[in-house]
């Protein structure tokens, strides 16, 4: 198998490729994926390669993209729909509440709904209103919906190709400060990374540090800032379900936690963790769980945004507060 | 020429039985006996169903429903230019469709007595009731699409009411169905209102099937009280779909007879003399006077019809009050395979049963 | 000052008639509020009384309905928007997270956005599909809403009052299951009860018991089963902002707590209940928090509903699984 | 009858000024010499912002911003024929409306430097900048509405893309706006794409305008590249909002000349040949030779004309960049009253930061 360094956009765009290659039934639609290849060219080279009935410039209609994806799905296609920016994504909730996640449920099997929702996601890239936001929390909620964040590129690509081959809708967000951020080896041909299964990024034992996608990687900036408490960091890979095995092991060994995410503080998935780890683990904890969070307000545009958005030296302090509580 | 007209666009209109049940036979649809027979047999049925449902919701045998009085000929004339084959997305008032397409009346009385399972073992193509207005239109484009994408040449066809045509999904829908001419036929069943609401207050268009004029298709307006024309309709635009013709918006003219649900009160916002005038073009008495032309149709014929139906009925919704479902159902179609919470509350829950029946 | 033994709806709807008539810029809109009274007779009478200017039965479309009754707010006028059923809410999301909720922090303060979005919420009252549904999470997760759910027609009253003067958007949640459920005393003209601020139903020393809306009286039942523990029961009435000082100051005197909710338990509020309890008051806890929550699926219809809500005996388990932990 | 026509409708044309600058006479609205002057100032100086803004852009002195090269009449046309007590609901690429409605191009600038705090002090009734496409159409026709209830004879204005009329929203204030007869004028700058997306791709209609007659009022489609026929349809259509004539949509039929935003790359979706085609009908150019037949316009006009227009940009783009948001500015506006979390997390962030500035 060959190997190469991608970063992540070009990891994802080897997915699509792959996934459509293997199966014929794997269509790709949004809004500017076709000819323009995506507006960061996620997509591109799929229609040349694929042609324009299998990648599909829509409209510009969210709930039409994902509504629509919805009948394919239940058709027996597998849709990839790419919602340009989160932020854009609000418009897809009442399909994805109301009917994707229930499909199964309400057909008590007799239809179901395999399709991946793709989109951008939070913060750090300088842009508009409504392209820095990480609206996780909206999905996670959504009986039925399973939502993925990738940190890297090898789990990018693996863990697209365990969503495209998910029987039931996924939600896989792509944290866009991280698109083209760095490149690590990304083996081509097929290897998945499950959904619902957290990772180690390293192991410790003072303190549970716990993360996804872009602030993944301000924690492991955190760590050299705490190189004396060893820290075990856990990036969750899929926010829904959760992994409540590795938290809970984790914290039970460590007994102290830590939560980094850029969402609003006030439930994001941070309070979600903090209420399993206290039927899970109460007992071993020996300080409160922290967490170190967007703040419970809109993302500032450009000029204030670093302020919003959780960096290594906050996550450090945290780390450094908990150790010693 | 700097101001001048530079685009025309007109809606038809199309009725074949009028309300004596004469029939203009230049346009009459060339269908056979049985045919005739079952179409009239359904509208009954449809109507029988109803009426059952309606008694058995006063008894707290059944909750909240829709019943489809007055709107049998839409329905039921619709769903019978379909293929077996082709897709059918039903809002919450189609029983009569659902009825034509083959699915057992016990399932839908499971389903309205307060079950999801009435769709363990439910015909395949008929997808799941809508209750979100307008929602299941986008679903019914995106499988006409997928066909398409796949090469199968089918349609699908999807309802929704009067009421529907106002929500952004009714939008997105059609746009999509225009860009990507996919083979769906839009049955607006046009019954006047919107629970309260009045169609003139739905909208300021004239018609609702000018709407299909903003996505570049055609609309046209029937005779919703009149079978044979809700059937011609359907039938030219689903082979027109399948044939790659590209979408077709049907607004069937249509008025609601019965409450909006059971749980409404339609004297709070209509005149008995408005529901009067629409008795009149019943489209199960105007179909059942163009039997009895053509020499089909007879009391005798009906009361047999109505003894056999009546019986149809009492035995379903005995079988369906009979249903009781599993309680580990909450849990287990949430996804394909089971995740650690659903389990862990599965279980908490099953433990709290058992606790509670032997306590 | 008169008082009449009022239900909820009657008490709803004393509100409107009330704020209408003492501020003209206060209008009512909706599907079937005005001709109709609305389908649980909640806007009664509004119509007759004050026109078909600012009672408004509105086209059928939710995302419309809250759209444009934002730029009503920006206008000047304060609209009392109902969407019919919590489950078509979805639909608004949009409008209310990209817009109404910023609207006075985007314009720094230029244009704000006074209005309220009135809706039943939850189960119990055997409804169809998406007519069960207990959403607040998603409108608590948005930065710059405000969430009100009140459990008796007294709160109703003044908590409606309050929310139609505030000058920043709320959401209005009311328990369908208890809009006729039982009469109390309420007061003809102004009276409020603040928003932000939760109150106590019962004192007590051993387990606080933390819910809101119809579980707030599943709760009042469950202390029926369970007289040898001390409860404190805290009636939220606002889920946002979050009243942190009555849960902080109970769970403090208590050491023990349980959160009942209809939510689906995965973010739940009682997820950010909990890490709020974890962050205030974590060395004095003496158990896990509970939480007694419906449960991470779709409402079940009618048939299996009574499974997915949490009842009276689930709650009076969990206090004493608590209290004796 | 029945099968028959019951519906024709129709859409027209406006054009009042020719590529040349010729006018048609019998259209040309009755503007004095100084109204001309100031719609070909506030043309040139929104290409002048828009140029200087993609010159910061490059040099990281600004965020992503889109320029709105080709459709200055669109814009300024437009706003010109406002009442400054009329309500302004821009998208994202309407600064020549904003710049004519006496928007200072120093707050355009610190929006576009990527803070909110360009709405301090902004003149009123000038809406926030939307991002999200179409749904500031909503509020448009909600704030009209208001104004109706009100009884102030005033009318809103919204301007959006030809994308924008594919999503839900457009459709919901639309149908709101036909069925209220609100006093909304909708402006559609068809620039011909939606990012990559071409208009025929985009919806399967002829025209966007004949999208108002699904909702009952008329769509009228323009040259939106001539400022007189935008300006006359603009005026006529807030006259008729303002004297209880309802709504009117506008298509402006122009062109985007540059990139959607400083992050697209157009020559990915469309070819040089069609921009340069285009070009052939530059809207300021239009208007510059209109004003030189009528001996307004000179090329030392001109020279003066930029001359000044240029120091006026270089002051604003010093000021904003001079201008730095407070910190607690990210807190201070979310709610009226800042709630207890709010307040923890500021202080929070306050603390970390002066620890920092210490540290
Ligand atoms: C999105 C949404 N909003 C509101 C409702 C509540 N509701 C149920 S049926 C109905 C009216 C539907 O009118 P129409 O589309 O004309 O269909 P009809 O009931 O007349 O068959 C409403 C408002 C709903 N089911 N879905
Ligand atoms: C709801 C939404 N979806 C997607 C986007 C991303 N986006 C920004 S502009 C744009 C195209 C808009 O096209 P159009 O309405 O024609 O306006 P134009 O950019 O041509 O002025 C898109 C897709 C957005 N801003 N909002
Ligand atoms: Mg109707
Ligand atoms: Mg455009």
């Amino acid at each position: 198998m060959r190997v190469a360094k991608l970063n992540m956009v070009q990891a994802i765009n080897l997915a699509l490729h792959e996934e459509m290659e293997r199966d014929p039934d794997v269509i790709v639609m949004g809004e500017d994926v076709g000819v323009d290849g995506g507006v960061f060219r996620v997509t591109e080279g799929l229609l040349n390669k694929f042609g324009s009935e299998r990648v599909i410039d829509t409209p510009l209609a969210e709930s039409g993209i994902v509504g629509t994806a919805i009948g394919m799905a239940v058709y027996g296609l597998k849709p990839v729909a790419e919602i340009q920016f989160e932020g854009f994504s609000y418009m897809t909730i009442d399909q994805l509440a109301a009917h994707a996640s229930r499909i199964r449920n309400r057909s008590r099997g007799t239809y179901h709904c395999p399709m991946v929702i793709r989109s951008p996601y939070g913060g750090g890239v300088r842009a508009l209103e409504h392209h820095s936001e990480a609206v996780a929390t909206f999905y996670i909620h959504i009986p039925g919906m399973k939502v993925v964040i990738p940190s890297s590129p090898y789990d990018a690509k693996g863990l697209l190709i365990s969503a495209i081959r998910d029987p039931d809708p996924v939600f896989f967000f792509e944290p866009k400060r991280l698109y083209r951020a760095f490149r690590e080896e990304v083996p081509e041909g097929e290897y998945t990374v499950p959904l619902g299964e957290g990772k180690k990024l390293t192991e410790g034992d003072d303190v549970t540090l716990i993360s996804w996608g872009a602030m993944a990687r301000v924690c492991l900036e955190a760590l050299k800032l705490v190189k004396d408490v060893s820290v075990e960091l856990i990036d969750l890979c899929t926010l829904s379900p959760l992994d409540d095995k590795i938290i809970t092991e984790s914290v039970r060994k460590t007994g102290r936690a830590v939560i980094v995410h850029e969402e609003p503080r006030t439930l994001g998935l941070g309070a979600e963790i903090i209420a399993r780890i206290n039927e899970k683990a109460f007992l071993y904890l020996e300080a409160p769980v922290k967490r170190v969070t967007g703040y419970d307000v809109p993302v500032p545009l450009p000029k204030l945004e670093d302020y919003y958005l959780p960096d290594a030296e906050r996550v450090a302090d945290a780390i450094k507060e908990v150790a010693t509580f | 020429m700097p101001r001048k007209k530079i685009l025309e666009l007109s809606v038809d209109w199309l009725s074949i039985l009028d309300p004596e049940g004469n029939v203009d036979e230049s346009l009459e649809p060339d269908l056979d006996k049985g045919t005739l027979e079952k179409i009239y047999r359904t509208m009954v049925l449809t109507r029988l169903f109803d009426d059952k449902a309606l008694k058995l919701q006063r008894q707290g045998r059944m909750y909240t429903f829709g019943a489809s009085l007055g709107q049998e000929a839409t329905t039921v004339g619709s769903a019978f230019a379909l293929n077996p084959d082709d897709w059918f997305f039903p809002a919450f008032r189609e029983q009569g469709a659902q009825i034509a397409r083959g699915i057992p009346i016990k399932l839908l009385y499971i389903y309205w007595m307060g079950s999801e399972d009435a769709y363990i073992g439910m015909p395949l193509r008929n997808f799941t009731i809508a209750i979100p207005v307008s929602t299941q239109i986008l679903h019914a484009v995106g499988a006409a699409w997928a066909a398409k994408i796949k090469k199968e040449k089918i349609a699908s066809i999807v309802y929704f009411g009067d009421g529907a045509t106002s929500e952004g999904d009714f939008h997105e829908g059609m746009n999509f169905a225009g860009v990507f001419k996919t083979p769906t036929v839009f049955i607006c069943q046009n019954n006047q209102y919107a629970i309260s609401l009045p169609r003139e207050r739905q909208t300021a268009s004239k018609t609702l099937a000018q709407k299909a004029l903003a996505y570049g298709f055609e609309g046209i307006q029937v005779d919703g009280n009149d079978a044979l024309a809700v059937y011609s309709a359907t039938k030219a635009a689903l082979e027109k779909a399948r044939s790659g013709g590209g979408p077709t918006l049907i607004e069937c003219f249509t008025y609601r007879l019965g409450a909006h649900t059971t749980s409404d009160d339609p004297t709070k916002y209509r005149q008995m003399v408005e529901v009067e005038e629409w008795k009149k073009k019943d489209p199960i008495k105007r179909f059942q006077l163009y039997l009895a032309k053509k020499g089909i149709w007879s009391q005798d014929y009906e009361d047999k019809l109505i003894k056999e139906l009546t019986a149809e009925i009492e035995k379903a919704v005995e079988e369906a009050e009979a249903y009781k479902p599993g309680v580990e159902n909450i849990f287990k179609y949430v996804y394909a395979e089971m995740p650690s919470n659903l389990k862990e509350q599965m279980d908490e829950l099953l433990a709290y049963i058992s606790k509670k029946t032997e306590g």
